[in-house]
């Protein structure tokens, strides 16, 4: 068990992943980076999010990238999750980005109109 | 055999806990009563991942789960659901509302999806090793190094019955296999990410969104055949797979995982990217070869394989990335866990890439066998703006083309090659009735004239041969000598390209000759029916 | 950084004549493989120029005319011909006044087509150098290009 | 190991290893092939030798696929018959539809094949390619729209001679062979052997065709016109005229060329013993005096080209002497014209010539000592065929003839020349005999014939051991010069000729020209030498006696003026 445990050690001397909730972060919001997300306009979308939370100085939320959700054709998505409560947001644009931040995670109302939905 | 629906349960530590034990036999004496034995498999799986919900079971291919289960509740689950084909409201998962927040997740989209491939990607940082490893990242591979000797290691993936993902479909145990007893040393591992097939960018977004689980697959698979060296050939188009990809191969590196004594053991292996210059050929394996060789991608006369004689003349084993991306989930798990998800004769899943006239264009993972109508009309919410199917390709470019009555027919490798088409590279394209599959054919047989290698010649000059009889019927030109011709030309190109690339390229047009008889009937005759052709007698301009 | 530098360390690295194709053009600020660049690459890996040619001119990513400094390639495979690609073609070689294959006048833009790019999730697509634009509309490359001025 | 193969029900036993062709060929069958070449390695890329094999779901190339026990081949199927026919109309589609005119006209791999496979016309529409000719060499014309995509140029080009000039370019529909940058063969370091030629199996690489020049020169009443024929045409012409490889026809190749209308019909055998003595001098001398070691011999101008292109830093280890082409010219307009009191303005000097790179000699700027052009036109051995089938005349009737006075003496030593270590055996005859003074007892220096790709010999003389090498191919060549320039090479003499089995394979002789046929016609090139009644250089009496009248002796200042030349580094 010699590989097993080098790779437990590895993971102990890790810090706490970004996709893992923590005491000092209780939200977080993930951007879909992969290309699909990129083409549609991914990038400015994060920037955008991560200029809103430092004007905001909110420091409770963590911001991360992650790859291909799977539904290319409502990218830009972003996810936020709160308090362990999941919400896709698909079609993001930097404007609809700045609203999310202030209306989902600062008043707590998440903006159903946004939400992905069942068609 | 095919089973119309497979029955999961869960058999995670969890959920034994809770007396899934019971489940299991129940349901099983339950299907012996109705009859169901021959039409519902039972699977036992691992932690579903719903353990305060449990115990739990799933039914495929509708992918719904019920939970906290009781020995009668069973019964009324096999009866209602599994014979009558109803839900059973009160026992289903539950389920948040939009108003409350609903994500992906939730979705019917996802809902029909197993992910094993894709379980990471839209959930952990790409570019953090850290959540790869607190994902149960590097486990299978840890785990493998210490009980499993590399010989074990082909056992479990040749009996999980892993078929390749690239479009081929051959066993990749045995492909281990030969490499492993090949003769020759360094022995080679390549992982092929040139991908290239038209509407497929699957292993694109598994690179980007979940890197080390190739690493990790590859560097199982090398601990298996012997490999010390790997390669990842990556298409040159794909920027952001090949900067994640070095990102995730220079972490690896630094935490062990990568170069001498891996994990501690006694494995040498080490990964460097190579990028492609832009040619669909090199996802042929020995065309692969031949690039990173520094040559002109021209595919290699076979035999010897490349597992004889590959990167320079050496043993060299040429594996999918959706291939190696299965590899640590069915060590993880075993070969009887993988074997009962999708059907017999193509077991696991399959990474679907949705485009063309579909509303949920993008990427799925789905067990083998689901059908076309499930994927096209739950999984991918139909055809937009209200239009009707029309056709859908599987396979990329060189599939078949699929019209309306193959819709129930199950996306596994060998029921569509049985209706001529393939599986292939995991393409999906649906097309809807406004668009003519003449003209489509065109927009094929075009890629396939600027992508032929050009080395052999019924490739070279066959494809622009093709390319000029259906451009003529286009124009409603064609004569009954062309058709002729067509097919003629066709058989040869199937029987005697160099490589599957001139093979597989009159696929697309037979099968629409066949699939779309009426349509082609009406170009013969001058007629476009959809008006997207320019021809010469009808079409645009047949206003009498 | 000279260029015989900037291949250096490809040399002797097997198969490194696709990577010092691929960084040669990458510096090259007309986007292309000079002759100078090609005879580099021949003596320094000791491969016949003729070769090298026959590299160059089978990979569609290389190009051994000079081009601009951006280079548009538009799909035009099966997926996003079926979503409008040839719009997107049509429009984009209306608003910069040039042909497929061409550059303009300021030698800014080239407008290239190719096969599949592998981002039919949000076709029709295109790539300009190594930037991906998606889900695109005749009326949307305005903002797009745009973005290169 | 002997395995049974079964084709077209004809059960036949051939060795592990063995390719189907050969089985096929065993079992009295001819598969067509296109690509396939008996000396090149195997393409399987024209797809025209396909066949069914049991249990395979496709045809495969039997130029390629390794035979097993108990396979069982058909390779008449219908099929089978409709892949090649489509492939080879395929073919077709894109290839110049002027048979009539071409130089390979009945000559050509791709005719052969559309009629063995009975096809009488082509379904698919031709689409011609418009690629430029490249004619801008004095040796070879280029013309791309009539290349087939074998490959079989390039391998000659890149791995028989190692120069690669030419290569796959393009992709798809594109593929051509083609030059880098697409540039024309005088701007690149091609020698013009012709190798590139001899592989093609259509036309698209031909030489220049001079035979118009030569018959209207025969026809102008004021020119006095000469002929002088290389050593390896009389041991390949009558290949053109349906005799076996390796015939000789020196007496039907008099005759000819005489009734062909010209005034004089030379040997350039005659200047290859002249070449002997000066070279062979030349060597004592650089022995004797310290002078750049070793000596390489210089009558191959492909050879000559590629040294100056890719060796310069070596260009003093070449001898100064012309080649006997070249001395043959200078001679006859000075020495020749003087002694017939014609003035040399109105002689014409034709070369016969198993060769495509001597074109481009004869047009180099310092072959003008004589104060004219010294060689007018150089025609191949298919140019002087293509003249005499124009001529009507019957070659079978042919009565033998002999060469004229004096241009035509010569010993057999200089008809060895046209064999790789021709030279070298035929120096060594002489040096031998000029240094000790002794009569050689065995004259044959086998160990510097053949195909092998170096030869190596040693001779002692006068106390010291001198050492030669022998190379043919400019990819022997390289490694010898390699040598040369890391200092490690242990030679005092090197011949090197710059193609395949020397002269008797060169660029200009029949096609086709396989390492078959380049056996046969040393073969026969010994054979000539072993009925010549005099067999050593220095023998040679019209020699002697044109030193005496003439050049007084050997390096002396007429030879320096005449016969010998310096190289430049392109």
């Amino acid at each position: 068990m010699k590989s097993l445990a080098g790779l437990r050690a590895i993971r102990e001397s890790m810090h706490q992943p970004s996709n893992r909730l923590n005491n000092e972060t209780t939200t977080r919001i993930m951007v879909g980076m992969g290309t699909c997300g990129i083409a549609a306009g991914a990038r400015t979308v994060l920037l955008t999010v991560m200029e809103e939370l430092a004007t905001r100085n909110l420091q409770h939320v963590a911001v991360a990238q992650t790859g291909c959700m799977g539904m290319c054709e409502k990218e830009p998505l972003v996810e936020i999750e709160v308090d362990g409560q999941k919400t896709t947001y698909a079609y993001i644009n930097a404007d609809k980005a700045r609203k999310i931040v202030l209306e989902h995670i600062v008043n707590g109302s998440p903006i159903t109109e946004w939400v992905v939905t069942k068609s | 055999m095919f089973y119309r629906s497979h029955v999961l349960v869960c058999t995670g530590s969890n959920c034994n806990i809770k007396g899934c034990q019971g489940i299991t036999e129940a349901l099983r004496r339950e299907l012996t009563r109705l009859s169901l034995e021959q039409e519902v498999r039972l699977v036992e799986t691992g932690c579903l991942g719903l353990c305060e919900h449990g115990p739990a079971l799933v039914v495929y291919p509708e992918g719904v789960m019920y939970v906290r289960l009781t020995a009668a509740d069973v019964a009324e689950v096999a009866e209602e659901h599994l014979l009558k084909g109803r839900l059973v409201p009160r026992l289903l998962q539950p389920t948040a509302t939009v108003d409350s927040g609903y994500s992906l997740n939730m979705s019917p989209f996802f809902s029909k999806q197993k992910r094993i491939v894709l379980k990471n990607c839209g959930l952990i940082n790409p570019d953090s090793i850290e959540d790869y490893v607190h994902a149960d990242g590097y486990i299978a591979l840890a785990t493998t190094l210490d009980t499993k000797t590399p010989t074990d290691v082909i056992d479990v993936i040749k009996k999980s019955g892993l078929r390749g993902r690239g479009g081929a479909g051959f066993p990749a145990g045995r492909k281990w296999e030969f490499t492993r007893w090949a003769t020759g040393s360094p022995k080679y591992l390549i992982c092929n990410a040139d991908e290239g097939e038209p509407g497929t960018f699957k292993d694109r977004l598994i690179l980007e969104g979940d890197p080390h689980l190739i690493l990790e697959g590859m560097i199982i698979a090398a601990y298996a055949i012997g490999a010390t060296k790997g390669i990842i050939y990556i298409r040159g188009e794909y920027d952001l797979s090949i900067r994640r990809m070095e990102h995730a191969i220079a972490e690896a590196r630094k935490l062990g995982l990568l170069g001498q004594n891996i994990l501690g053991s006694e494995l040498e292996f080490d990964v460097e990217v190579c990028a492609g210059a832009g040619a669909y050929v090199c996802g042929e394996e020995t065309a692969l070869i031949e690039s990173i060789e520094g040559n002109r991608g021209e595919p290699r006369f076979k035999p010897p394989y490349p597992a004889q004689q590959g990167l320079w003349g050496k043993p060299t084993c040429v594996n999918n990335v959706e291939t190696l991306a299965n590899i640590p989930a069915i060590l993880q798990h075993g070969a009887e866990w993988y074997q009962q998800i999708g059907t017999a004769n193509s077991p696991g899943t399959k990474v679907f890439t949705l485009t063309g006239n579909i509303i949920n264009s993008g990427l799925i993972e789905v067990p083998m066998g689901i059908t076309l109508r499930e994927v096209i009309y739950e999984i991918g919410g139909g055809i937009p703006e209200g239009r009707s199917f029309k056709m859908a390709q599987t396979g990329g470019t060189s599939g078949g083309c699929l019209a309306e009555e193959h819709l129930d027919i199950p996306m596994d490798y060998d029921s569509l090659a049985g209706h001529g088409s393939s599986l292939g590279s995991g393409a999906l394209l649906v097309m809807d009735d406004s668009h003519c599959i003449i003209d489509l054919t065109k927009c094929f047989l075009k890629f396939f004239v600027h992508e032929s290698c050009g080395q052999c010649t019924p490739c070279r000059e066959g494809t622009p041969a093709l390319y000029s009889i259906i451009d003529k019927l286009s124009r409603g030109l064609a004569t009954e000598s062309d058709m002729r011709l067509l097919k003629r030309l066709s058989r040869t190109m199937q029987s005697s390209s160099l490589c599957a690339l001139g093979q597989t390229a009159p696929v697309p047009v037979l099968s629409a000759l066949v699939h779309f008889n009426e349509e082609v009937e009406a170009h013969f005759k001058g007629d476009c029916p959809t008006c997207k052709c320019h021809t010469a007698r009808g079409g645009r301009q047949s206003a009498n | 950084m000279t260029q015989s530098m900037l291949i250096q360390r490809f040399i002797g690295e097997p198969g490194g004549l696709l990577k010092a194709l691929h960084a040669l053009q990458n510096s090259n600020t007309n986007n292309f493989l000079s002759p100078q660049d090609l005879e580099l690459v021949s003596g320094a890996f000791g491969v016949p120029l003729a070769k090298v040619w026959g590299v160059a001119t089978f990979y569609s990513l290389y190009s051994t005319i000079p081009r601009g400094r951006y280079i548009i390639r538009v799909c035009e495979s099966a997926p996003c011909h079926v979503v409008g690609a040839h719009n997107i073609l049509t429009a984009l070689a209306k608003n910069l006044n040039i042909c497929t294959g061409e550059t303009t006048a300021d030698g800014k833009f080239t407008l290239e087509v190719t096969s599949c790019l592998g981002i039919c999730g949000v076709a029709p697509a295109i790539m300009i150098n190594d930037t991906v634009h998606g889900n695109l509309t005749p009326e949307s490359l305005a903002s797009v290009l745009a973005l290169y001025n | 190991m002997l395995i049974d193969v079964t084709i077209d029900n004809v059960c036949v036993q051939v060795p592990t290893g063995s390719s189907l062709l050969q089985a096929a060929e065993k079992a009295g069958i001819k598969i067509p092939t296109l690509c396939y070449h008996p000396d090149q390695s195997l393409k399987a890329v024209c797809r025209v030798c396909v066949v069914e094999i049991e249990g395979q779901r496709l045809l495969q190339p039997a130029c390629t696929y390794p035979v097993f026990q108990g396979m069982q081949v058909r390779t008449n199927s219908p099929s089978v018959r409709e892949a090649r026919q489509t492939i080879v109309e395929l073919m077709l589609s894109s290839h110049p539809q002027d048979c009539l005119k071409c130089p390979r006209n009945l000559n050509c791999e791709l005719q052969s094949l559309t009629q063995q496979l009975n096809i009488t016309q082509s379904p698919f529409p031709t689409l011609p390619r418009e690629y430029q000719s490249d004619s801008s060499t004095f040796s070879l014309i280029r013309n791309p729209n009539k290349c087939l995509n074998c490959r079989r140029c390039v391998e000659a080009c890149l791995d028989v001679q190692e120069i690669g000039i030419l290569y796959s370019t393009g992709r798809g529909k594109q593929t051509i062979v083609g030059t880098a940058l697409g540039q024309d063969l005088n701007e690149l370091p091609c020698v013009f052997c012709g190798q590139c030629l001899q592989a093609c199996p259509v036309g698209a690489i031909t030489e220049v065709d001079e035979t118009e020049r030569v018959w209207e020169a025969i026809a102008d009443p004021r020119k006095h016109v000469l002929v002088q024929t290389a050593p390896a045409i009389r041991v390949a012409l009558g290949e053109e005229f349906g005799m076996p490889a390796g015939a000789i026809v020196t007496g039907k190749l008099v005759a000819a060329l005489r009734r062909l209308g010209f005034d004089r019909i030379y040997d350039t055998d005659f200047t290859a013993d002249l070449t002997i003595i000066e070279e062979g001098n030349e060597l004592l001398e650089r022995l004797q005096h310290g002078g750049t070691l070793p000596m390489i011999t210089s009558c191959s101008p492909g050879w000559i080209k590629f040294i100056e292109h890719t060796f310069p830093d070596l260009l003093p280890h070449l001898s100064t002497c012309k080649s006997p082409q070249q001395m043959f010219g200078a001679l006859a307009k000075t020495y020749y014209a003087k002694k017939v009191a014609i003035d040399p303005q109105d002689i014409v000097v034709v070369s016969i010539m198993p060769c495509t790179a001597k074109k481009f000699e004869a047009e180099r700027p310092d072959m003008r000592s004589s104060g004219f052009k010294d060689v007018d036109i150089v025609l191949t051995t298919r140019e002087l065929a293509r003249m005499l089938k124009q001529s009507g005349i019957q070659w079978n009737d042919l009565k033998e003839d002999t060469y004229d006075t004096p241009l035509g003496i010569s010993t057999g030593a200089g008809a060895i020349f046209g064999a790789t270590g021709g030279v070298m055996e035929a120096a060594l005859r002489t040096v031998y005999e000029v240094v000790t003074g002794q009569e050689l007892e065995d004259i044959d220096f086998k160990s510097v014939r053949g195909m092998d790709g170096i030869k190596e010999a040693q001779v002692e003389l006068g106390g010291n051991v001198i050492r030669v090498g022998v190379a043919h191919g400019l990819k022997q060549a390289r490694k010898l010069m390699e040598d040369i320039a890391s200092g490690t090479s242990p030679y005092h003499f090197i011949e090197i000729m710059c193609c395949p089995g020397g002269c008797i394979g060169g660029g200009g002789q029949p096609i086709p020209t396989t390492n078959a046929t380049r056996q046969r016609r040393i073969a026969a090139t010994y054979q000539v030498d072993k009925e010549m009644p005099v067999r050593k250089s220095h023998q040679n009496e019209a020699v002697s006696t044109l030193y005496e009248e003439f050049l007084k002796r050997p390096l002396g200042f007429k030879s320096h003026e005449l016969l010998h030349t310096h190289y430049t580094k392109r």
